[in-house]
């Protein structure tokens, strides 16, 4: 009897429930150097915008303890350089594919959907409005249920393609949010993006990055995200997808028991790309260990003490 | 395909108050390495650095790499505790090597501080195929004599072989790239390489000017394999992939990198 | 000349500017075992409620990277025996003495601000209404601009010293909260408490902590704390105290460079009892080096890149 | 004063595969220690873990304090690898130690697993004192033979020394709580102590019902030093300091404890 590793979430079918994390995989193609790819859940993109960004001037990270700031600044391709050079690869990559898009404004992110899902090997769209490194990248929507759910009411009316709605934890209440994006349509919700941060050297006395305030992932986050998608799987009836610190198979079981139907691992693939790999035979082997024959038996299976 | 994974210290020797030497038994890597190729290096438990920590390939041969690590704060105080024996996880070789000089001409190599090894290798590799050895300059400063290694090496390659030092204690007191512009002077011409601290460099391509120049760059690199963005410089604007209003590009020092044309890098 | 390391903060002296951070340093006496606690810039008492409090039951905590989560639950004496019991050691400790306060509405707030203000050898008092793990505690309050500035208001218009507002970094908007207390009459503020987190044990699948949710401190949030001590110090008038995962000296500048005026250490005086006094010694270390007469030439002079 | 510093490893052992034996240079933790009273260690440099451990005293001495360790996690994985010499931080002596017994009765005490130091330590002080030898009966269970340890020391105690593994490998096969119930009820009288799992305690608890018992409890410890609250349990109400409506109060494993009257403890 083989295990089943295969999770479907709002419509899209993935092998596993492990992800990769949008901007800590660049377009995918880089990691077919160290492992087979088609092991992968999916591959999440970094964010694309409608023209190609250079983002913010370095030093764009610092490191944190167990953790890392980040400040890229969306720094990406854009549209049309995305579709002619990275989809080709994309298309025979032999997992799902899941484009994640960021915009200035919610007509931004309208045109990024309606184009990027019409185009054959896209499975789905995230939407980042959650980046909290830039104007554009969404902040702004991301932060109260109103901007959310007018950015995703926007996204779902063109695509063809399912809606997994990138929330930040940066806000007061997020079951709030979860909601807004639930009933504007997300067919599906992907949690944490990272925390607004700084760093200062003392040394220096500047500040770590040039952007002032990054991003904070990593280890070290772990917990805010695991609280958060307890929470909001609790409140919502679409699939959450969780991530925020994820290293290891372990992690992985962790964030399933929290209520997440899939994760996605970022930060934790800088230091070691195979960690993808080595997380899926960790949680098959837990699986194995504790007499699970289906992952599905772990979704939201955390015990009261 | 490229390697990651975990191999043994085969040697690791204390050379001064802050440099140490490693030999690495890692066949897969040690095949691959080009001259100005990197590694990525992490101790297996030491999880409070997030990344790891990217040292150039000094040598790569029998299936060993040798690399050279100065002592700068907290991983490398680390590195500097491990024994024979001792694993290290490793990912590499990574990022673009070193161009091979356009012709027979004069080489220039200039190595500030700990930027000596990938020219070292760059050497080795040239002589090998036959290039010929009083061509070579190759420049090495440092702060102090402390600072300086690998000498016994490279006396052996008989290239032209030429020391500075900050305080004076080892070869000619004061900048390295002194030495090196006295002699391009000269004859104006041939081709340069260089590795060390941003201001040497910015100096080193002035002098080379519209000679074959090719600078090896440091940065924060995150990941080392060309996913995170984090270790991206910017570069003249040539109409390539990322590029925005501002009139420069970005390149990724991992992937793109670390080795760049003079020519291409946009000086602050 | 001697450095002046002494720094006033809303009419209460501070001899420096490294205070205890509430709930780390129980009610001052335990550290006497270790060291001179006169040496301290001041102490912070755990939160005091009107009535004794068991708290939740354990366990109470659980590790994570670089940090931890405590669901205390706020366990203390309760007033009337910090009073008899506490107060005696605090009166003669030779430090400022700041007692901090916990209610579960803002009357009880405004009871207990009244009645220790009115105690011989309190210098200020912090108003927690920030703790994440209980209703009593104040993320209520917190949580919004109206529910904070209420129970300052209230505080104020009883307490005969400065009232500190302790803010909670789970919000969307810290600024907003900030100057809502800056405008009912805060002091000072201080910031940050807890984040929010969780942590399951995928041995056994339950909860680390009874409570489910606990408090993640330690250098894990130190990226964060520094980040809305920096956007704060920048709004409002009122003097500013940092604390989150300071652990060194070094931390401590960073802090007090992104707009801190005083700060405080909490969880890493579990680890090592001593760490007020040596992370004071590195502040002076740092000063002499950095040619540094006067701890205020440090406070907000972080630089642009 | 209780201590808090850096003190050298003057020997570290490996007993078994998962057991440690440690001796520390700490004159002054050393001096003041007590049965029953525990130390938070730390390695310096390991910042990951952001709590201390604690280990009971084993015996302290000329100078020196001995622990027993179970390697059992990340931390204890970490001090396996420690050398002679290596540095560790050390806060203590912590807690309060056993109190003695009323009389001299029969003494039993139950060791499960790695709770056997607390206990070695009080009966070579109470033997220091002049307790005659033959009323002390010593019980030491463990899952297996190798963890069990100490035991050279325990024999050339001369008091009565009984052995028990969940496998039957050294000893009687069984739960140590057997041969204790079983000797207990032949006097139903005596001092009771004990050291080990929750379960075990229970066990021990009921057993020596209104006799003097105390028992030696084991909680996650963030502080040690009784600031964080962090180690609380419940105890049975006494109208004491912390308490509320319902009906119990906590008490400090770190402070109030870590032995307590079996009487005070409240079971789950
Ligand atoms: C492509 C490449 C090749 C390298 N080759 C070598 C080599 O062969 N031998 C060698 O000894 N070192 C080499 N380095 C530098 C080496 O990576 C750093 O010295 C090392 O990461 C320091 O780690 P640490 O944890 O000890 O210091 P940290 O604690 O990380 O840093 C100490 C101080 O140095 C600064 N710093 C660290 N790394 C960098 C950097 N990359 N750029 C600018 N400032 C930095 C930090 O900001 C901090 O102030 C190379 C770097 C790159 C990018
Ligand atoms: C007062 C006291 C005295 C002690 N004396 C000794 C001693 O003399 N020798 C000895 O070997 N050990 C002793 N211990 C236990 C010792 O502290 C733990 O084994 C140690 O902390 C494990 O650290 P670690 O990092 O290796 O394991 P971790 O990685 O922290 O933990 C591994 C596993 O063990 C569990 N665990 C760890 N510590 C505890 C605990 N205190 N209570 C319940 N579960 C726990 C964890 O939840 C986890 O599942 C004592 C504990 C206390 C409270
Ligand atoms: C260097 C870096 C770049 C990132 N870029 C993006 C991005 O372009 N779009 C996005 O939605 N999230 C981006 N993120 C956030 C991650 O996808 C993820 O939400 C966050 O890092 C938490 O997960 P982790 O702790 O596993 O890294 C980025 C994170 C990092 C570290
Ligand atoms: C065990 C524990 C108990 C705490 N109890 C309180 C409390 O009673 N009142 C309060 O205002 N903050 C309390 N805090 C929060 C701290 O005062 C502080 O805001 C937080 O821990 C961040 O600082 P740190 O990272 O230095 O610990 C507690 C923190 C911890 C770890
Ligand atoms: S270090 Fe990550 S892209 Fe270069
Ligand atoms: S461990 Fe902190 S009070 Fe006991």
């Amino acid at each position: 009897m083989g295990l089943n590793l295969e999770i479907n979430i709002a419509g899209i079918k993935l092998k596993n429930p492990i992800l990769t994390a949008s901007g800590c995989f660049g377009y995918g193609d880089e990691a077919s150097d160290f492992f087979d790819v088609s092991r992968l859940g999916g591959i999440i993109t970094k964010s694309i915008s409608l023209l190609p960004r250079v983002g913010h001037p370095p030093p764009k990270v610092a490191e944190t303890a167990s953790g890392m700031l980040n400040a890229i600044g969306l720094s990406n391709i854009g549209l049309e350089r995305f579709i002619n050079d990275k989809m080709p690869f994309l298309r025979k990559c032999g997992t799902t594919v899941i484009v994640n898009i960021a915009g200035k404004q919610p007509d931004d992110y309208a045109k990024l959907a309606e184009r990027i899902s019409s185009l054959s090997g896209v499975h789905a769209i995230e939407v980042n409005i959650s980046c909290p490194n830039v104007a554009e990248g969404g902040l702004e929507f991301g932060a109260s249920e109103k901007g959310a759910a007018v950015v995703i009411e926007k996204v779902k009316k063109v695509s063809r393609v399912p809606i997994i709605a990138k929330l930040s934890p940066n806000v007061t209440d997020i079951v709030a949010i979860a909601k807004a994006v639930e009933n504007a349509g997300a067919d599906s919700i992907s949690l944490i993006n990272t925390l607004v941060g700084m760093a200062i050297d003392p040394k220096t006395k500047k500040f770590k990055i040039s952007n002032k305030f990054g991003g904070l992932s990593g280890p070290a986050i772990k917990p805010v995200a695991v609280a958060m998608v307890y929470k909001v799987s609790r409140a919502v009836k679409i699939p959450v997808i969780g991530l925020g610190g994820i290293s290891c198979g372990t992690d992985v079981v962790e964030f399933l028991l929290a209520g997440a139907s899939a994760v996605q691992i970022g930060t934790a693939c800088f230091a070691e790309p195979k960690v993808f790999t080595r997380s899926l035979d960790e949680l098959t082997a837990y699986m194995v260990a504790n007499g699970h024959n289906d992952i599905r038996e772990l979704i939201g299976a955390v015990k009261d003490i | 395909m490229k390697c990651s994974g975990n191999f043994q210290i085969a040697s690791i020797e204390r050379l001064s108050s802050n440099i140490i030497r490693l030999e690495i038994d890692s066949p897969p890597i040690a095949e691959q390495a080009r001259p100005g190729q990197f590694v990525q290096v992490r101790i297996p438990g030491k999880e409070t650095n997030i990344w790891p920590r990217p040292f150039s390939i000094h040598y790569a041969g029998d299936g060993r790499i040798t690399l050279y690590i100065k002592i700068l704060g907290k991983m490398t105080a680390c590195m500097a505790k491990l024994k024979n024996g001792d694993i290290l996880n490793i990912t590499g070789p990574l990022g673009n090597g070193f161009a091979e000089p356009p012709d027979q001409v004069p080489l220039y190599l200039v190595a500030g501080g700990i930027g000596l090894p990938p020219l070292y290798f760059l050497v080795c590799i040239l002589l090998k195929k036959g290039f010929p050895p009083e061509l070579i300059h190759l420049y090495s400063g440092a702060k102090s004599a402390a600072d300086l290694f690998a000498r016994d090496e490279i006396v052996a390659l008989n290239i032209d072989y030429r020391l500075a030092t900050d305080d004076g204690s080892c070869g000619v007191k004061g900048l390295i790239v002194e030495p090196f512009a006295k002699d391009f002077e000269k004859s104006k011409s041939g081709a340069v390489y260089a590795c060390g601290p941003m201001a040497m460099l910015a100096a080193v391509a002035k002098i080379a000017e519209k000679n074959f120049c090719q600078l090896s760059l440091e940065q924060l690199m995150p990941c080392g394999w060309g996913v995170c963005n984090g270790c991206a410089v910017k570069l003249k604007s040539d109409n390539s992939i990322v590029e925005d209003e501002r009139g420069f590009r970005l390149a990724r020092v991992c992937k793109e990198g670390p080795v760049f044309n003079a020519d291409d890098i946009l000086w602050d």
